[in-house]
């Protein structure tokens, strides 16, 4: 673990890696993202388990989250690298939210971000289909952002709708 | 010849849960596979920021509903790392138990939904009846046939009745019984061999590339099984082994299921013997109303019926979370490796392939 | 008396084939290890099909409908149940074999105007599905006609009753088997359950049919059971006859009624035996139906035509 | 079948062929779908009361909407709701079609869903046990039996209330009004 956090340091400038238990955190500027995706899966990390995003409406700031893992190298034997979890973070602009795509690199990560353009109004630049996924109905503001309140909507929405007697 | 659009689903007999695909065939052959979900479109997650740590768990469970526990106990992981807190010994055991139970009931529901789609409508019949048996089994010691609420952070919500143990025993016995019937109809059948065989074939880079987990990687030979690598409960407490397969196809894929299956009632029995006879199964927890969980953040993963299930979870120190994401083996499945294996196979295979594959759609959805 | 029998025969046949229909869904069901419903469903079923409101799709949806029900009665007349046949003094085989295309050519006009993918996929199935079939069948046919040196059928049983079914006869053992073999495919039940399926195509060509026309779809079903079924046990198992037991009354209406009664108590049991054929089996691709159907039973009804040949 | 069930058929066979008959057309519109497999399998059997899933809307009678309704499903309710024959009859299953259950406040879930489509029964509950279903069904007898099952007829009679509702939520719908 150390090791894989020294390789990193030396390699990318604006890093900050805190490691806890098998969970390494890289904190990453958002140009860096493409390449240090790159570089991980070069060196075994080749499962994207999740992108995920946070809103951080007090900052103002979308955080976006990749978290990668190994697979096996051996179909047999476990080693220290398939306990890891990398979790790679990157901020971008909240009213600006445009960021590209990793679909080049691993390719399971074309829903994750067709749902997160969808639920955080995030663009990926270059993806080749950010078409709708899961909402039928369109909203203001993406229904994922913080300041989407559920509860107001509902009761905005749906409970005008008069009953059929 | 010409190309027709076809819409399986979500209306469809071979659609198990609401989902659609929408298929350009050309004669028999598919040329192009959309998946198309959301219909079980909830925002759960968005939900979840309203409502606090533990009135959550309603909601996890309610995320999938073929296999509800296995939610819920990535829900129990997440809190717990986040809080620090220490599952007491017999809690583990029982987690483990509890979550193989739901391993085979899940699986003989997947069971049922595969051979329905090969129109073997006895297996299926068969294995939805043993399937209620386990169901039982959580009934009385739940209260509750399918949302059954059992894990909560800190361990279980109460100990084994009495005599419990016994019938777990019984009830695996009794199911086990049958399984030379189900190889002799089902497994060992030529039919199913030659509808199975080299159909929706997963090879090793590709699984590797789409991000396959759970039986469908194992089904190319990769022993990749969470409960191994990192595991939780009580999984290193016990001998067992990781079964696989080599070919990847939907024949390698149900025959590892069926492994996978019998090593889990094999599991169950070895844990009965190991588990501690006496002691506590939930360690205390603040009260839920006023429970605040330091900041910070987690990603915890286990091993469901169908891969691999991850949560990531974010606290602000607040008594709600402030972002709980799932990472769900389906997603991948249902929305890449489905796409993809589909091209340039028969229609009808649709049901077959998506069901081997284990596409459960409240799953996706979320 | 003529008349009465054009009467009663599809009569029969209407009734065997949905008590068939009401049969294999109880003991399916006994199979499943369930009750099952009351052995009168279907004609529950449909009555309450007649009484529903129907949407049609035009006037060929109707008349192709019409067409293959027809096709299917017309097959009846020219079969002998018992010792009863209306129309024995026509064409025989040779009749049958062409009017009972009628059926999947009606139901495919009827699927055709309906425009539903499933529809033109399972009606295609169907169409393949007759094709593969309709060869062993006649070969089995010329076989036989071959062996008995006529073309109608009541000849061939009364022959039968003399000296000893075909399927025991060891030079029609060969096109019997074949037969039996190509049965589930006529009956279109599992492994041969490619026409309907339900988890494929949304139950084929079925799929746009409501309210009355699904109805005569189930009663065109249940003859279609009736005409393979019958046809198997005129040309195979004797028709009527029963190992010449009631021989001395063939000519009696008493005789008459035991000839139908032992002809429906054997087709029973041939039902029955397909039941736990497809109770056993997952269905099968279309290709894979296809490969199967033209290799073995076309194989052994090959065989079987040269034996005859060779040995008249 | 004893005397009085017999006078019933022949005093009007249409109604009993609809009791005893009552197809469900097979959508799995929520969570509500896993306890449909049990209750038609060998433990509960529902094949015995003559329910059984069919394939298509147009050969069935009876629509079980088994759990939430998202919205991008109710648009597929409501078309496959019209596609099936008359009489055709409606049982909501489990507490989300109710008044929203568990998801009150979710965005994307219709709460009350007999303001869209009209509804014959409720199975109250999350999870129903399957003999739940059963009741249901029983009591759907008693309702034809007393002509009271008669959603499809308020859907004809106020159509353009309901289909107000539906716009409501769509905006505008891509297929022409059923009835004019």
């Amino acid at each position: 673990m150390e090791e894989l956090k020294n390789n990193i340091k030396s390699s990318f400038d604006k890093v900050k890696i805190t490691i806890t238990d098998n969970i390494m955190i890289i904190n990453i500027d958002k140009n860096g993202i493409v390449t240090i995706l790159s570089f991980l899966k070069n060196i075994g990390y080749k499962h994207l388990a999740l992108i995920s995003c946070v809103d951080l409406i007090k900052d103002n700031k979308l955080e976006i989250i990749y978290i990668v893992s190994a697979y096996m190298d051996n179909d047999h034997e476990f080693k220290e690298k398939e306990k890891r979890n990398i979790i790679i973070k990157t901020r971008i602009p909240r009213d600006k939210p445009n960021f590209m795509t990793v679909m080049d690199i691993f390719e399971n990560a074309e829903p994750y971000e067709r749902e997160l353009h969808e639920l955080f109004g995030i663009y990926f630049q270059g993806h080749p289909r950010l078409t709708p996924l899961f909402l039928e109905l369109e909203y203001e503001v993406p229904p994922f952002r913080k300041d989407f309140d559920t509860r107001k909507f509902v009761k905005d929405f749906y409970e005008d709708i008069p009953a059929v007697e | 010849m010409r190309e027709l659009e076809l819409y399986f689903g979500p209306q469809h007999l071979g659609m198990v849960g609401n989902f659609s695909i929408t298929l350009n065939v050309e004669g028999d052959r598919i040329k192009k596979a959309d998946a198309n979900p959301g219909y079980l479109h909830r925002g759960f997650e968005k939900l979840m920021e309203c409502r606090t740590w533990m009135q959550n768990f309603p909601l996890v469970c309610r995320i999938n509903v073929v296999e509800p526990d296995h939610i819920e106990l990535i829900y129990s992981m997440g809190v717990e790392k986040l809080a620090g807190i220490e599952v007491p010994e017999r809690g583990k055991f029982i987690r483990s138990i509890y979550c193989e139970l739901a391993r085979v009931a899940s699986h003989l529901f997947g069971l049922w939904a595969y051979a329905n789609m090969l129109g073997f409508d006895t297996v299926a019949q068969w294995a939805m009846y043993h399937r209620d048996l386990i169901l039982d089994l959580f009934e009385e010691l739940t209260g509750a046939r399918v949302y059954h609420i059992y894990i909560r952070p800190g361990g279980v919500r109460r100990d084994f009745p009495q005599g419990f143990e016994d019938k777990i025993i019984n009830t695996l016995h009794s199911i086990g019984g049958k399984v030379p019937d189900y190889n002799a109809t089902f497994f060992e059948n030529r039919l199913f061999e030659k509808r199975a065989k080299g159909v929706g074939t997963l090879t090793r880079e590709n699984a590797v590339k789409w991000g396959a987990v759970g039986h469908a990687m194992r089904a190319t030979g990769m022993e990749y099984d969470i409960r191994k690598i990192e595991p939780y409960a009580a999984y290193d407490q016990v001998e067992w082994k990781v079964h696989t397969r080599n070919d990847g196809d939907a024949y390698s894929r149900l025959l590892a299921i069926r492994d996978e299956m019998i090593e889990s009632v094999h599991m169950i029995f070895n844990l009965i013997d190991n588990m501690p006879k006496k002691g506590k199964v939930f360690a205390k927890t603040p009260n839920p109303f006023q429970w605040k969980i330091p900041a910070g953040e987690a990603y915890v993963r286990c091993e469901s019926s169908r891969g691999e299930l991850g949560l990531y979870i974010v606290s602000d120190g607040g008594d709600k979370p402030y972002r709980v994401h799932f990472r769900t083996p389906s997603y991948s499945h249902g929305l890449t490796i489905l796409e993809k294996v589909l091209v340039g196979e028969s229609i009808a295979d649709v049901g077959n392939i998506m069901i081997s594959l284990y596409v459960v759609a409240p799953e996706i959805d979320r | 008396m003529n008349i009465i029998e054009i009467i009663l025969s599809p009569l029969i046949a209407l009734f065997t084939g949905i008590f068939f229909l009401g049969l294999a869904r109880k003991i399916m069901a006994r199979i499943h290890w369930r009750y099952g419903p009351p052995i009168y469903q279907p004609i529950i079923d449909i009555i309450r099909l007649f009484s529903q409101k129907a949407m049609s799709h035009g006037f060929i949806f109707e008349m192709g409908l019409i067409l293959s029900l027809a096709g299917s009665i017309l097959v009846i007349l020219f079969l002998p149940i018992g010792t009863m046949c209306p129309l024995s003094t026509g064409g025989g085989l040779l009749v049958i074999l062409y009017v009972m295309l009628l059926g999947p050519l009606g139901i495919a006009l009827s699927g055709g105007e309906a425009a539903n993918p499933n529809t033109s996929i399972g009606i295609s199935r169907k169409f393949i599905l007759a094709l593969c079939y309709e060869v062993p069948l006649l070969l089995i046919l010329l076989t036989v006609m071959t062996h008995y040196n006529t073309i109608s059928i009541i000849k061939i049983v009364e022959r039968q009753s003399i000296n000893g079914w075909s399927f025991g006869s060891l030079p029609l053992l060969l096109s019997g088997i074949s037969y039996v073999l190509i049965l589930p495919a006529i009956l279109g039940i599992r492994p041969f359950e490619v026409v309907g399926a339900a988890q494929e195509i949304s139950s084929g060509p079925q799929a746009e049919y409501g309210g009355k026309y699904l109805a005569f779809n189930t009663i065109e079903h249940g003859l279609n059971e009736f005409i393979g079924i019958a046809l198997f046990v005129n040309l195979f198992l004797g028709g009527g006859d029963l190992f010449g037991v009631f021989s001395r009354i063939t000519n009696t209406v008493f005789g008459n009624i035991v000839g139908i009664i032992v002809f429906l108590l054997k087709m029973i049991i041939v039902f029955v035996m397909g039941l736990f054929i497809n109770a056993v089996f997952p269905r099968f691709r279309i290709e894979q139906a296809i490969k199967y159907l033209w290799i073995w039973p076309t194989l052994l009804a090959f065989i079987g035509l040269i034996i005859v040949i060779i040995v008249n | 079948m004893d005397r009085n069930q017999l006078k019933k058929w022949f005093k009007s066979p249409a109604k009993m062929g609809h009791k005893y008959s009552l197809h469900a057309i097979y959508f799995c519109t929520g969570c509500g779908i896993i306890e449909v497999p049990p209750s038609i399998t060998a433990r509960w059997d529902a094949e015995r009361f003559g329910v059984i899933p069919v394939a298509t809307p147009r050969q069935a009678n009876l629509f079980l909407i088994t759990g939430y309704v998202s919205t991008k499903t109710l648009k597929a309710i409501i078309r496959t709701y019209e596609q099936m024959p008359e009489p055709k009859f409606t049982v909501g299953f489990g507490s989300c079609p109710i008044n929203g259950g568990m998801y009150w406040d979710s965005y994307n879930t219709i709460k009350k869903l007999d303001k869209y489509i009209p509804i014959d029964g409720w199975i109250a509950g999350c999870m129903p046990r399957p003999e739940a279903i059963f009741v249901a069904v029983t009591h759907l007898w008693t309702l034809i039996d007393k002509d009271m099952a008669n959603g499809y007829k308020k859907y004809r009679e106020k159509y353009k209330y309901y289909r107000a509702n539906q716009e409501k939520i769509f905006g505008t719908l891509d297929w022409p009004p059923l009835f004019s």
